[in-house]
């Protein structure tokens, strides 16, 4: 199969879909220069930097029978817009009691590795996962981002596309067919029997490394990627632990109320699971700072391969619970 | 002061129903809120009917507005169901949200009406899309943002009417300046006095006007209809005005304003204005009047009892409309 | 003791400090009218509708010696403000190498009940507890608010006061005395043996009346109020979890990534206090739903004491983890 | 073009010497960036050193300034000092902010430089902030905001333009208009060609200048200095100029300007200009010249050497400074 880098698959779907629905255009503060020789100025719009604005005329854009993709760029910038995306994008479906439909894709790079400091390397998905109304995915690989996007695109709803910087260029094979990944499907990376990782984006990557690595000892590493943040695929999650026993999870955003909360706490709240649970949940993640600029600050803050082994090993020393 | 115009005395007669509409849907809320029929909070516009009747006036029913938080006149002025306005404000599933939104939030896309909005400033960048999608569908359409004083001072404004500015866009923001945000006086906030004047900025016109005579209204609109229709891009109405009432309905809320302000504009009532120059136009009499206000009672009470035979949502119904299908 | 109000006793803790320190000044869309007769119109300033400007401002004054206060009022205006707060406040002190310090107080309230729909009755603590590089607290009583308050003026980082909109009629006692608490101090606001309720602000009052029903069947509940939501204290929690065997989380947010779900975490992560548990954790939350207008709907979405009830319920039935 | 200008030429060599370490210092981060010794992102602000040398010479030492991405000139212009500017991009423990920060958030609250920021109109209110604590102090301090065209359209520009007149802060907003925001040219995101106009909008002066021209820069600044210190409150100034690299230093990223365009304003380097004046007055020859590359050399090769000797942070800093005590 023909390979394409994560960012190629990402700009392959949507001039897909462009191409598909004449609804579809594109707002971003410099226009991709690839989308805009294709499609033109009408539908690959250049804005002024005014994320707050372009992302509320997205959303009306919307309520009138437009599907606009909004493209924040790093996911920084757009917390300028944090009121449209949380008090009116959210939320106007709901409150407007299902009139009228507004389907839109926002995109936004996360993520550290590029030694761009504390603004411009975050991962601040969670924030987004609480905030009722949204529905948003992270993928790993180029095959996933193709396929999700364009679901998203054709999604009735405003979908949060987080893309992670680390792996714009990384290549994976994508086929050459139409083809969709429904939001809310995990997708087992790896199967194993040992413990299961719940790991994001890169972070799936340095799992499989770390899985490799301890299948060298005979342990066997069970890699779930959830693919979508919201919904999230409690039950595929869930399986794999009650399968495994023990839960890892692997983010490259800070743990305090984060993507790795949510899954200890669905892992731990449900009662099957929780019954099989072998070992304490271990979450593997950012150090809770801001993001510092120099490499030998950012490499001590990001987890990595050997930090995912180290929870492995540590969820597998792990004492039973003792009955009581 | 005499007013001017060259509208049909029908359609006179017409916007003071809308007008009066707006006066007593509002008193009734009002008084249904203080009774514990309507939750939450309402924001009156009694005072200032004649901007949205005037704007709306010169609209089409492809035309498009968005609202603030004090939304009931906006919605009525663009064509609202009264039945459907009361039943959302009596928070029933007959209501324009199904109960979900409230007075903050009734929106009736149906008629080109994008909501009402709880955020200062939040409707004007949405309503902006809808001048976008106007200018993309490429049938004439224009939108129309009603914004507040205190919302001219918030970032979106600028944002928006330079957007708007640079593509050209068939827009028309409309401030309703009433001289407060809340309880804080525009002179406090404003470097300026007159909004309009940030319009230069841009290089759109920015019109000021008497915003308690509707034909003053309706004519600047007109012409910022016209010229959004023909392509020439935004424009800046700023309506001077003012609300009667508190900036909530609210048991015990003092009122920081003076009082002899308050009556002054009381005293230059757009609806009595409308009123008397019909009258001296020898367009309506006694017995006229009584038929536009037992219309405008008739239909008003009809939507109370509408509202009030309406069944409240279930609770499961709560999480339905989260995501659209 | 004498009794304030829970509104009340924040503005006490501000007026109290602000006669201390010249330095502290306040602004909000409208001047609060206790504070403005008394401190008048240099150190209590009416803004324009800019939460975006001035809470910048508040940086920048903050930067330059001041002690501003900064009130968004309601949290859902705070939105506008995202950058200011995610970008700048959070940042500033670390990504400058810590050269100067930003004292501040936010003020939000939050939280439901007062059927004002989905933008005006808002929890979203979580958001910012994922953000590193800020404090917060939540208190549940005119004392507690007053004693943290007074802590986060004097502390030198931005702090977020939030604040129950519940509670804001709430009297409680409150001494005459200078006092403050220390932010990252739970209080158990009950001693129990059988379940550990951690509950916040309004959902403490709804705990401890669950618990006096309860008590009346024979079961002991233990009710944590952390307070404090960063720097959060997690001895407390787990010690209290340690003891009973079981945890309840009652939030009035919705669960997906929230406190629930960090605190759901910070249990089950931890190995002594994973060995202990007997049952899975319970988060007894709002719905993940925008919150809806009408009465009978509100309802629906928030949880109470019976749902409490119900929750602790549920983890005194649930079967102990099978011994592997 | 003849410069003009009462300023001392003691004063205008200096000048010349600031604006030459900026282009020299950026130079060389711009080599070690490529060469892997810089890491991250780097804003080069050469071709616009006028700038931030003409406003800052009319600043005193207890002013304050806040910057942009493109933030090591108006470090410079306001006196950093370039050992630590240099150990902060080579991201080492003695670097401004011990090596956090990196380019875009060198600060040095010491001399009242409030730092460069990441966000586009990020700095705005921050700085305004500044502005306000001034005006608390009474002390006649003045803080000014450095910002390009491109944040000019995002709502804290408007935001504070606002306040700032409203509340007559003393203040000073820099546009520096070098017609691109990344790649996009400001002649499609903006309604005007010029910024300043928008100062009307809140009854405060707008003035645009020749921002190649660091004595009509510094005229500028001078009186608007003078405005805020006697409390006239804020002045617009919107200097014209280029950047002469791409928008940031990076392997063939190529540039969408039109080369002629880049080259007409390399004719106009505001060094060049501010070197022909000082000859052409009889006040600079080429061993004067010579002295002071000399000397803008030496410092530049010492702030070089000193980030290379600094060490870099120890992995467990990366904790440090989250709170303060
Ligand atoms: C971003 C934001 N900040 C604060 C509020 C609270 N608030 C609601 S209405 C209002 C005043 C609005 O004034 P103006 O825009 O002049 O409209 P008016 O009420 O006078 O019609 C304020 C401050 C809000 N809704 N949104
Ligand atoms: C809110 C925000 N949106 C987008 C960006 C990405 N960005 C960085 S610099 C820049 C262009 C800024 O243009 P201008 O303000 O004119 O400054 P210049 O680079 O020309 O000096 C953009 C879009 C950002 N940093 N912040
Ligand atoms: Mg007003
Ligand atoms: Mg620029």
């Amino acid at each position: 199969m023909r390979e394409l880098t994560y960012n190629e698959a990402a700009l392959e779907a949507i001039a897909e879909e462009m191409r598909r629905d004449p609804k579809i255009f594109y707002m971003s503060t410099d226009a991709l220069p690839p989308l805009l020789k294709e499609f033109g100025e009408q539908r690959v719009k250049a804005t002024p930097i005014t994320e707050a604005a372009f992302t509320g005329i997205g959303i009306g854009a919307a309520g009138c029978g437009f599907r606009p993709i909004v493209d924040w760029r790093q996911v920084t910038f757009c917390f300028v817009a944090m009121d449209q995306i949380v008090n009116q994008a959210a939320k106007i479906h709901y409150m407007f009691g299902g009139q009228v439909t507004f389907p839109m894709l926002f995109r936004a790079s996360v993520g550290g590795g590029g030694l761009v400091a504390a603004q411009h390397s975050q991962s601040p998905y969670s924030m987004f996962m609480n905030v009722a109304g949204l529905k948003m995915f992270l993928p790993s690989t180029p095959y996933d981002m193709k396929g999700l996007i364009k679901t998203a695109i054709r999604d009735n709803n405003p979908v949060i596309s987080f893309e992670s910087s680390r792996l714009m260029g990384r290549r994976g094979p994508v086929p050459d067919e139409d083809y969709t990944i429904p939001l809310g499907q995990a997708d087992v990376k790896r199967e194993g029997s040992d413990v299961t990782v719940v790991a994001l984006a890169w972070l799936v990557h340095e799992a499989l490394a770390a899985a490799e690595e301890l299948a060298k000892e005979g342990i066997s590493v069970e890699i779930v990627d959830p693919r979508t943040l919201v919904p999230l695929d409690k039950d595929t999650i869930r399986s794999s632990v009650r399968k495994t026993g023990r839960l890892v999870i692997a983010d490259e955003a800070g743990p305090t109320a984060g993507f790795s909360a949510e899954v200890a706490a669905v892992v731990t709240e449900d009662a099957a699971t929780f019954a099989r649970l072998k070992a304490p949940v271990k979450r593997v993640c950012a150090l809770q700072v801001p993001i510092p600029y120099s490499p030998v600050l950012e490499n001590a803050v990001f987890p990595d391969r050997n930090r995912i082994i180290a929870g492995i090993r540590e969820v597998l020393d792990a004492k039973q619970p003792a009955a009581a | 002061m005499a007013l001017s115009t060259n509208l049909s005395p029908d359609k006179q007669r017409e916007m003071l129903r809308q007008m009066l509409t707006i006066r007593r849907f509002e008193e009734r809320a009002s008084a249904d809120y203080l009774a514990g029929k309507i939750y939450g909070v309402v924001h009156c516009y009694i005072g200032e009917e004649a901007v949205a009747v005037g704007v709306c006036t010169a609209l089409g029913g492809n035309d498009r507005i968005i609202s603030t938080h004090r939304g009931h006149g906006h919605c009525i002025a663009k064509g609202a169901d009264l039945n459907r306005m009361m039943a959302e404000l009596y928070g029933r599933q007959t209501g324009y949200c199904k109960g979900k939104g409230g007075s903050m939030h009734i929106a009736d896309f149906g008629i080109g009406m994008l909501g009402a909005n709880g955020i200062v400033a939040g409707g004007i960048s949405i309503v902006t899309g809808a001048g976008l999608a106007a200018q993309m569908e490429g049938k004439g359409g224009v939108a129309v943002s009603f914004f507040g004083d205190g919302a001219s001072n918030a970032g979106p404004f600028h944002e928006c009417l330079n957007i708007a500015a640079a593509w050209k866009l068939p827009m028309i923001y409309v401030c309703e300046n009433n001289m407060y945000a809340a309880q804080t006086a525009a002179a406090q906030t404003h470097a300026l006095p007159d909004v309009a004047a940030r319009a230069a900025g841009y290089g759109i016109p920015g019109i000021v006007v008497d915003g308690n005579d509707v034909f003053a209204v309706h004519q600047a609109a007109s012409g910022a209809v016209d010229r959004a229709r023909s392509g020439g891009g935004p424009t800046l109405i700023e309506c001077k005005t003012y609300r009667w009432r508190a900036h909530t309905e609210r048991k015990g809320q003092p009122d920081p304003r003076d009082q002899a302000e308050v009556e002054a504009w009381k005293r230059k009532d757009p609806i009595a204005l409308l009123e008397r120059q019909l009258r001296d136009q020898g367009e309506l009499d006694d017995p006229g009047l009584r038929a536009i206000e037992g219309g405008v009672m008739s239909a008003l009470e009809a939507a109370v009892a509408f509202a009030e035979a309406s069944p409240f949502p279930l609770p499961e119904q709560a999480t339905d409309d989260v995501f659209a299908a």
